[in-house]
This record gives C-alpha cells, structure tokens and sequence, in this order.
C-alpha cells in the first residue's frame, strides 16, 4: 500500500474531495498546513502600507492510503481536480506504508482499506 | 444655587460607565491586532491599567489635576483620598455631584495611559509596565489635565480650547508613545516578519465599543443633558464615520484593497479628531475634520514605516497625529454660535495660534518626561523581555496563559 | 414653551447610542453565523454602513425622511446638511434638543440597510454594498420613513401604528432580503454543503448587544425618560424572552436538541415584532407577541429553506416575518390604557385593516424598489463575486485579510 | 406628590439595561474558563436563563418577591401578570414608574440564578437546568429579596443592610454552588487533567462587560441620578480596581506570574464584595473593602481546590465568600455620614451583629432549600450527562453545535 | 523503525494516550485532522431544518515512531483503547522510519526514540 | 527520496525555516501538534493554585522530501538552529518516500523536488 500526500490550493479541496469520492476512494484525511515551495512567496501590504514578503502560504494537505495497483489512479485524479496552471499547485508525495488496521475490527491488509 | 439636576447627572454617570468601557475595548483593538502569542498580553495591559489608575486617581491623581490650583501648573493635595469631594456639587459643575465629575474624569486619566501601551506591544516587561504607567500618569497626565482643565490652569487660562482631551489626552499620549519608541528597541523580527492581525474581528469589536464609549468621553463632556452635549454627540459620530470611510478608501486606493483593520483605524482617527473640537464645532466641519483624519493619520503610519519607527499599533499616528490635526483643526473650525468661540473660518486667527501653542507645549513637555521616565525605568527595572520570551510570546512568557485552547 | 429636559435629553442621547452599538453587533450576529473565511466580510460590510449612512443622513438623508413634507410622501431638502436643526428643541420633541431626535434617527436609518446584508452574505461584491446602500437609504427608507413618522407623511396620517420601526426598519429590510434573493444567485455549494456557523459565541455576542441596545431602540422612542418609555423597556424585555425560549424549543422538538443559535435568533425574532407594539401593549400581550414570533419566524426559516431559497441569514424570515407578525400583533393587542388606542382584541376592528394596509404598502414599495436597484446594479456593477473569490471567501479575496491567525 | 422624575427614570432605564447585558457577560466570563468542547454551553445556559427569569418574573416571581407582603416573610400574589405593576410610581420609588423598578429588579432576579451556572459547569443536563432554574428562582430567590428588599421583609425590617444585592444574590448564588457541588459528581478527570481555559479574551471581554454592567447594578440602587448613586458609583469602579490588582498580585506571588485570569476574578470578587456596601461607605473603605475581596476570594478559591471540591468555576469562592466579607464589611465600613447607619469603625457595634444574622440566614436558607430542590430533581430528571456525552462536550452532546468551526 | 499513525475518535484520546503510557510507550505527536472513511456520513439538520450529509467528521490523529519489535504491542494497545466496535472507529497505517534523530543530542538510532 | 519529519519547539520554528532556506531547502511544509516525549511534563499551577502535570506540549513540525544525497545535510542544518540543549528540543525522523509529483505540471521524480 501507499500513502499518497498531496499538498494543494485550499480552495481545491471540495472539488479534490468529490473527484476522488466519485472515482472511489472514500477514505482520506485533510489537514491545514502553512507550506512554502519554490514559488518565491507572495508581496503583502501590512496595515500601514509596508511591502512584506509572506513566503509561508497556507495549504491543505490531503492524507489517503491505497493499494498499490491504485496508486497512479489516485494521483492523477488529484492532479486533475487541484491544477490551476499557477505557481502554487502544490506537491503530491507518495511513500510505503506497511500495514493497515481497522480499529474496529481489528482487521489488518488491504482488506482494512 | 442650583441643586443637583437629576438630568445631568444621569448623563454623567452614564458617560463615565461609557468611557470605563472603552479601555477594556482598547485591549481587544490592540489585542486583535497582535500576534496571537501575545493576545492576553495586551488585553490585561489595558484591564490592568483601569486597576492601577482607578485607585492612583482617588488617592492622589485627582487632587493633582483637578485640587485647588498651585501657581497655575499643578492641582494642591488637598483633595487627596478624596478628602472634600462629595456628594454635592464640587467647583466644576452645579448641577452634579462632585463625585461624578471626579469619576468622569477617572475614565480620561485611566484610558490615556492604556493607549500607550500599543507603542511598545509585544516587548514591554509587565513590571515596567506598572511603574511607568503610575509614574507617566501622576508626572505627565495629571500636569498637563491640570493646565488644560483644572480652574486656574495656565493653558486654560490662556485660552487654549480642548472640549474632551485631544492635547490632554491624545497628544500626551501619541507623543509618549513616540518617545517611547525612540528609547526602547524593535520587536524581532521587525521589517522582516509579517506581523498581521491574528483577529480582526476583536479588532473591530474594539473599535465599536470604542465608538460607543466615546459618546460618553465627547458628549459626556458637556457636564449637562443639553444642546451642547447634543451637539458634541453629532459631531462625534460624524468624524467617527467619516474617518472610517476615508482611511479604508486610502487603503483601496493605496493597498489594493478596502481593508476593516483600515476602516476600524479610521473611525478611531475621527474620533480622535474630533475630540478636542466637539463642543465647537458643527457637523459640516466634522464631515471635513473626519476626512482630515482618515487621510492625515492613515498617512503618518505610512511614513512611521517607512522611517523604519517600531510602534507597533501606531499610537503616534493615530492619537498624536490624529489629536494634533483635531486641536487644530479646533482652532480652524470652531463656531461662537455653538461653544461661544470662533476659529480662522469664522474670523477668528488668533484661536489658531493659540492652539497651536498648546500642541507645542504639549508635544514638547509629553516627550520630554516620557523620555526621562523611560530612562530611569531602563536604567533600574529594563524595558524589554527577553529574546527567548519574545519568542514565546509574552502570554506564556510573562503571564503563564495561553489566549486560545481551541 | 416647554425646556429642553436633561432627563429626556439623556434618555434619548443613550438610547442612540444604544442603538448605534446594535449595528457593530449585527456584524457580530452575522460574521459569526458565516463560514470562517467570511467573517471579515460580514463584520467590514455592517461596520462600514455605520460610516456611509452616518454621513448621508447629516447630508441629505435626514432632510429627506423629516424635514418640511411634500404631498406626503417625502420630506423637503430645507434641512440638507443640517442647517436649521440645531441645538434647540425641534418639530418632533419639545423636550429634547433637535438634533438628539436627529442622531437618534440616524441610527435606525443606519441599522435598517446593515439587516439587508444578511441576504446577500458570503457572496455580494464590496463595492456593490456600497453603492446598494446609499441607493436604497435615500429611495426606500427616507421615503418609507417620512410616511410613518415625518410630520405629514401619509402613513402617519391615515392611522398607522409603528412605535419603533416595525414597518420602517423591520419589513423593509426582510422584504428587501426577498427581493434580493430573486435577483441574485446562490451561494456555491447551496444546498449541498454544510454551511453552518463557525463562532456560535460571536452569534449570541452579537444577539446580546442588540438586545442591550434594543432597550434604547424601542423605549428611546418615547422621546421621554416616562412611563411610556418604561412600559416599552419592559414589553421589549418580555418579547425577546418569550421569542428565545419559543424557537430554542421549537428546534428542541422539531431538530432534537436545543439550539444556541435557535435561542440567540429567537430572541432577535421577539424584539422585531415587538418593535412596533412597544408603546402600544402590555406584558402578557408582550408574551404572546414573543410566543408568535419565535413560532412564525422559525417556520418561516423552514419555509424558506425548503424552497430553497438562499437568504444566507434568514432576514427576511427574521425581519420581514417578524415585522409584519409585529405590525399586525399591533392591531390585535394595542390598549388605548398604554398608547393611546386599541386594537382588535380591546374592540376596535379598523385599527387592524390600518395596519394591514400599511404593511401591504411597505412590502410592495420595499419589494418593487430593492428590484429595481438590483438590476440596476446588475447591468452596471454586477452583483456577486466570481467563482474562485467566492470560493477563497470574500475575507481573502475583497479585503486581503484573514479573519484568524490563530 | 412628588411626579416621575426624568432624570431619575432615565438612570433607573439605563441601569436595568446595563444590568440585563450582565448576564450574557457572565455568558462570556464563564464561556472563557470552560474547556472549548462546553463553550456554547455555557453561553446559552446562562444566555436563556434571561429568556426564563424575564418571563417568570412578569408572571409570578415579582409579586412574590415585592408584592403585599405575606406575615414578613414571602409578597402576595396580587402583582401576578404585573397586574397593578403600571406606568405611575410605585411603593418603592416616587418617582420612576413602578414598571421601571420592577424591570431593574428583574434583572437581579435574572442574573441570580445564572451566577449558580458556573458551579456544575461541564456537566448538568440543560433540561435539569431549566427546571433547576425557575424552581430556584420561586423558592429561594423571592423569598430571600421579599425578607431583605420587600415592603415589610423581616430581614430589612431587623436592619440588615444590602444596597444592591450582597446576601440576596451573591450569598444566596455562591452558598447554592456550595451545596449543588455536594450534591452532584465531579467532572470527569477532575483533578488529574488541566482544565484550563480555553479562551482568555472571552474571560476578559464577560468581566469587563460585568464592570460595565455593575454601574447599573450599584448606583442604580440608588434609584435616583443623585449624590448617592455617584457615591455607589465611585466606590464600586474603587472596590473592582481594589479586587483586580490584589488578585493578580496574589498569582504573581504565590503563583509565579500575574494572570489575566486572575486579574479578571479580582474584579468581579471586588465588585461582588462592594455590592452590599455600595450605598454606606466612602472610597477609602472601598480600597480596603476590594483589597479582602482580591485576598480572601483567591485564599477561599485555593481552599476549594485544596479540599476537592468540583466548582468548576469557583461560584463559591467568588460569590459566597465575596458576597459574605461584602455583608461584613458594610458592618464595619459603613458611615452616617454617606447611608445614614455607621458600621463599627464608625462607633456602632450592633450593625455588625445584624449583618452577621443576615448573612448566617441567607447561607442557611439557601443551603437547605438548594439541597432539596436538587434532590429531587436528581430523583426524577437526573443531574448529570453521562460519560460518553461529557467526553465529546455538551456542546455537540446537548446542543448538536460546535462553539467554532476555525 | 516503524512509524504509526491511528486515526481515532477525538473523544478517545485521553484514553489512549494513557494506556500507550502504561505500555511503555512515552513518546507521540497528537494533531486534529477531519477525515472521511467508508462510514457514509451523518446527517445533520441545518439552522433551519434542511438536511445536510456531512461527510468529513473530526477525528484525531496520533503518531509515533517506534522500534519494529514493539509495534505490534503498540497497535494493540491502540485498538484496546480506542475501539467502540462503532462505525467510525478509525484506522492505523504502519509505514518504515529508516532513521531517527534526537536534537538535542545529536544522537541517532533506536536509541534515540 | 526521503522524507524529513522535524519535531521542534515553536519558538526556533523561524530560525530553522531561515537555515534550510539558506541551505537551499525551500520547500517545506509547517504543522502545530501536541507531542509528549521523554520529557515528564511540565508541572503546571491552574486557576486555583493546583498542581497539575500537563505532558502534552505544544510542538512544531516541519515536513520537507529531499532528495537522497541531501538528507544528511538538511538535519544538520535542522539541529543546528533547532537545539537548545534543554529536554524537549524534540526529534527528526526520516523515511522513504518513492515518488513526488508537481501538480502543476504533473513532472514526477526529484526534478518536481
Ligand atoms: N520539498 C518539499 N517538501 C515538502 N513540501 C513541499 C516541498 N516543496 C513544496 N512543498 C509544498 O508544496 C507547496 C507548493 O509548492 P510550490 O513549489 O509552490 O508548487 P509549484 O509546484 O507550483 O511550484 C508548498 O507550499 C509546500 O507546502
Ligand atoms: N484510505 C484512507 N486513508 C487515510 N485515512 C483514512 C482512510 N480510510 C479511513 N481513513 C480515516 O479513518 C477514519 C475512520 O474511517 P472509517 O472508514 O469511518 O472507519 P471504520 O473502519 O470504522 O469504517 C476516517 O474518518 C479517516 O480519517
Ligand atoms: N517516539 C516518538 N514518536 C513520535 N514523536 C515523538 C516520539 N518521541 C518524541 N516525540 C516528539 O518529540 C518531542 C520532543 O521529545 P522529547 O523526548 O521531549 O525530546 P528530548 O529528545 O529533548 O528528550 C515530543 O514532544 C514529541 O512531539
């Protein structure tokens, strides 16, 4: 299995939701994060007019665990739900994870997806 | 003699429920306008201060300001614990008890302190913060309360207009708080770091109850239940409102963008404005005085930015700006036929220079004595936290608390 | 000639400034009913009505609602800018200064479009507000007010009972809500998501300050520190009472569990129906009046949700509903012992066709104007912002600030 | 015969509306020292204890507490419905209307029950709590106002002394707490967990709110704009300054750090203490009188801790123990001079046994008839939410609402 | 190494956060999350009585690194602790941790948990 | 490619940002967490003068993907802003990560780094 980490606009969390519940994967977690990529951080008046460079944006990160054979699916119905074409995208990142549990259950393997 | 008028004195007392208000409002003003690391810093800062001065103000404060005149520059002991000022009418009205002018003007000397606090926000060590607000108060605010309003006060005497504090309080402390600044170093992180509001929703919550209050600080100063406290009513809520709008079109026209942290700004400029002016003027010139607000005080903080000056909620640019345009301003439009005086529009040029020197004597003897008690208090106590509590934050560095568990 | 009264003059300078905090708490009541992302929005947009509408009355709306009448239907432009209302008494008291009446007025001009603002939340474009604002005061409240209670308005004239703004600030602004909500899309996601408040503690903040500030909208409009103005004090309490416990319980036993915001909207519900019955019935009618209005409003809300309207605050269900329940729990409670006339229930038939008639009159007039301005502003402005910025919320997107950082 | 006074209504009005918005501060007060998951629990608790008392008082609660009094001991039931209860003077004043007294003391009757909510804060039932409340209100509340406040009451009659409310709603509030902790479980984890506020500015904004409030509540005691309600004035704004900078000094040396927290009770427990002694003493005594309330109410809140006791929000502490050195104090402080009675600092022994009499009662009284009620409503309704309910909070458990969604 | 992350109800941490204690296992983040898994939402009536299925609930999410030998005895304790045997119980996912650093120190290694 | 996860104290999060930038780590990711370490907790007074022992700080977490080669570089840098020598000054942990994607442009591999 692997754990697909995608960091994306927070106003494309909705439609990242439903496109990933419509091509069936339920189970994720959301969290916010502030992030900062390679984009160089947007110019931001202050209250009295000031110039500040605001390099940490804020960002909604995506958590989901699927299997394998899923993964690429997931990815690129992420990536077509959260593009905008812009600097500040975001980031997929995909990484093993060994073994799954259902808490209430006590099930463990893909099954407990 | 007149007897105590049920009228007035329920509109004094009122008023000074009013502006008791406005200081804890002034702690979510510049509470919301904090990192979110020093929220309850700010907020007991301010309660506190209600805390100190209400009682310095009935031990001694009162008498010094408001006692029986010493040579026309400070108020004699006598009033002292408030010995004599009773429930019958005192020097200053007929028609109230003297203990309600006396408790009127508590809500002045304690808020005036209390606005300082936004210069040196984030840094100041709570202890200092103490002292400094007892000492500025009895060697700063009660001098200068006593030449502008005490009876026998030399700049009174001399004619200087200011119907509810714009020298006595506004000035006094918009300039300490620029002293305050040139004395006492930086926030880190300053010029670097965005320090944006983290509530603005308490910051415009402030600023209403603010607004609110200062109905009773202007209107409230008329003594009386009459036309003039009316009057000042009007003009209040006009600058107020002007002030609004043209501090958060600035801010569309300049930033990009109408801002509320902006709009809230500029109703306080207005009513800083105006304050000094409310029992003088009329309310075409406090559409004109609102607008010299908003623009005037949005500007000083631009310029406070851009020198690099590290007061953090611009209390300079807001209350010494925002109160030395409204002085003058006084003296431009003041009208005999509402407070018995003309200003330069009205005829009357000589009311300008008088006014003007009352800003100067003001700017002058508040930056003086602030510098001299700040420099005492770093020499003894220190001024600032250190940069580990800095960086913590004041609220668990200095106060053990946490703003928010949410 | 009767003096100015200090009692009276009191009374109505604290009840406008009741009333002036009632339109920040609005803010409150609705920032905190809207997503997180939206609540700078909602706060700016009351906050900064306060500034337009305080200007616009001293300039020319004022003049409009009360000044000298024509044919009946509106006031003449003799008192633009405020000349000749002045410190003395005026047309409508003989016991307080003219402008008091004028600055209390001010706030119900002030409070009556800031209630539109819920219809249109989350969504509207800033700079359309504004301009809607200033639009609808001037050709729908000034007119609609000088017909209830400018000297001559026809309204008046014909018998009408409105002893605080039931008809004047109540219906036409819910109805105006209704009318917007035709002209205007939906909320993205209406319908679907779940949009429910983010800061239940800022809603009941909110409820309670206007329910502070109430007092001073309904019994500062006996222009009297009197009997009639206690008598209004008490009804208002009872209302707002009676409307909480109602609708909490109604969402107790219709939705499972008592609700806060259920509670916070009750009590709003029952001082708007109140309003225009304030001088005019007694306690237990001021039971019944609340009982109504929780019940009414609450099913109005359901009504409306089920139609699938989006009236993002339910104003029209709060304020068009419970004003007209107001209006014609007048005419079925009013006892001549209190106000001077009677209705229904006291055994005069007529005085309920009087009010009916007035309430027809205000939703058509209400009603047909507020389209008319919307598309107007449509062809020209446009009403709503777009997708993306709605989706980042309008405190992002219109003002460049964010609500908390916390 | 004397006719209504206007100046004298509007302060009566204005203090009933500043009375009523304390309850919703305490709303705050409360709201902020809770855990997040029991905010809007607390703010609707004490938010629809307004919307209960205000009806229940109109309808029986009045007459019993001032109605023609029954042998001294409870009033009759010929106020039911406010029937009589009109806009001319009544029994208790001669010139406010009789509805305006009896709406300001609707508002004692109101905050009174609320302030018991803190003590089983986080864990009763709502249902429990409604009934808990009007049951309260009828058997322990009238009776208690009718013997010490009521034409006839035995205890006013003895010559115990109570300007605004020290044995009536403090004692009887705060003793209620103490047996309502005996009678119900503590929170879960209670003493092993941190159950730390959650929001320090809300604690701020209720206490602060309060101070505001409690102008009305004291001065308007007074029932007139007169010398004696600026005395109560100035010795209630003395007293709560007092009580705010002995608290949090006592934090800073027993506790390491000054608390806002702290600063913020000291507050309220001066305020609470002064409340008796409002309309008897002088300044001075007010300083002293704050400065045992910061001292013992800290001492009596550590005590609580020390013995287990699950106040959560230490009522007790703040108001019985405030409430009974408050009664005490009168005893001592009082002056001719200021009340027309001298306490024994003034040469007068015996007022200080009748005081201790009165408070004794109060405490026995309020202890007993709180016991039962609970009992039994522990028989029938049960008190307590259960475990999983407790967990989650009331706010999502009782309420179905989440107090934020950030 | 091993890393765990549970996914619980949030009215369950205390508890389980007290028996990972018991068990030896001191060391945790804890981080609020809202999540949705196969449990089809709840339905939720709305302000003014319209229906709404919200499917995205709070829950909470705890993660700790521990050594390989321990991680069963860790999920087990989890699962004792957390379960309801309800809907909505949670899930575990188990990833590799290749190293562990303690800052303070410098230290890496098993050692270093 | 290996992901760094850094639990530090929040007030040494700008000085560790500041290095990795320097350091030429641009992106990463920033998230508040309570964690409990081996540290015993905090003896705390509470309202009333009690003792409590709270072990539940509130922590800082960076998450920044880097490459192989630059693992070791990026935790020097992180320890080097981030230690005080007091307990508490928190732990990195690393695991793998298999592949990242720029949402942006849907490039994949360390060059979406
Ligand atoms: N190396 C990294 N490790 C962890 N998170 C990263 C990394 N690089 C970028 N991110 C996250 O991705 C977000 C978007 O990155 P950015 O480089 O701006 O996107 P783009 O691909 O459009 O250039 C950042 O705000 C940050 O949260
Ligand atoms: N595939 C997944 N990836 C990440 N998190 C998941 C996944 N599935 C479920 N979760 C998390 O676990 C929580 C509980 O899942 P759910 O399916 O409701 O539990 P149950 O096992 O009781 O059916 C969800 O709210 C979500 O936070
Ligand atoms: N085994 C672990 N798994 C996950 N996080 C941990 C673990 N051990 C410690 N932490 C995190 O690291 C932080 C600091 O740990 P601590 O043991 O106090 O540091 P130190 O290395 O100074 O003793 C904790 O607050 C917690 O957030």
């Amino acid at each position: 299995m692997n754990k697909i980490e995608a960091i994306i606009r927070p106003e494309r969390v909705d439609k990242v939701k439903d496109a990933l519940a419509a091509g069936g994967f339920a189970g994720l977690n959301v969290v916010n994060v502030v992030g900062r990529g390679t984009q160089k951080g947007v110019v931001y008046q202050g209250r009295a007019g000031e110039k500040y460079t605001v390099d940490m944006l804020p960002k909604t990160k995506l958590e989901l665990v699927v299997a394998d054979a899923d993964t690429d699916k997931a990815v690129d119905i992420i990536i077509a739900a959260a593009r905008t074409d812009n600097i500040g995208d975001g980031k997929i990142f995909i990484s093993p994870v060994t073994q799954v549990v259902r808490v209430r259950t006590g099930d463990r393997g893909d099954g407990a997806l | 003699m007149p007897e105590i008028s049920g009228g007035d004195t329920a509109w004094v007392l009122v008023s000074a429920a009013l502006v008791l208000l406005m200081t804890p409002a002034l702690g979510f003003f510049y509470g919301g306008m904090v990192r979110h690391k020093n929220v309850v810093s700010l907020i007991l800062q301010t309660f506190i201060i209600v805390g100190v001065i209400s009682v310095s103000w009935v031990l001694w404060g009162y008498s010094l300001a408001f006692g029986p005149d010493k040579w026309g520059i400070i108020g004699g002991l006598d009033w002292v614990g408030l010995r004599g000022v009773g429930m019958e009418a005192g020097p200053y009205s007929d028609t109230i008890p003297h203990q309600a002018f006396m408790i009127f003007q508590a809500m002045f000397a304690i808020i005036t302190p209390a606005l300082i606090v936004g210069a040196f926000a984030e840094r100041i060590k709570f202890k200092t913060l103490l002292i400094f607000t007892v000492l500025w108060s009895t060697f700063v605010y009660s001098p200068i309360a006593h030449w502008v309003w005490g009876v026998g006060g030399w700049l009174g005497n001399y004619g200087a207009l200011d119907f509810a504090g714009g020298t006595v309080v506004h000035i006094s402390s918009g300039v300490a708080a620029l002293a305050a600044i040139l004395v006492m170093r930086k926030r880190l992180g300053f010029g670097r770091d965005a320090m944006e509001p983290h509530n603005v929703p308490f910051i415009v919550l402030g600023a209403a109850l603010l607004w609110f209050g200062w109905f009773g600080f202007n209107a409230g100063s008329s003594l009386a239940a009459d036309g003039l406290a009316a009057n000042a009513f009007v003009v209040t809520n006009t600058a107020a409102a002007m002030g609004a709008l043209t501090w958060m079109t600035m801010t569309w026209c300049l930033g990009g963008r109408p801002s509320a942290v902006g709009a809230a700004s500029g109703a306080v400029a207005g009513l800083v404005a105006i304050t000094p002016a409310a029992g003088f003027v009329g309310p075409v010139s406090a559409i004109l005085i609102g607008l010299g607000a908003g623009a005037f005080c949005y500007l000083a903080c631009r310029l406070r930015a851009k020198l690099k000056l590290d007061d953090s909620l611009d209390v300079w640019g807001v209350h010494g700006v925002g109160g030395t345009w409204g002085a003058i301003a006084t003296g431009l439009f003041a009208t005999a036929a509402i407070g018995g005086t003309d200003g330069l529009f009205y005829g009357n040029t000589s009311q300008l220079w008088t006014q003007l020197a009352a800003v100067g004597v003001t700017w002058a003897f508040s930056f003086t004595m602030t510098i001299i008690i700040l420099k005492v208090l770093d020499w003894t106590v220190g001024l600032t936290v250190n940069e580990e509590e800095e960086n913590r934050g004041l609220d668990l560095s200095q106060h053990g608390e946490a703003g928010y568990r949410l």
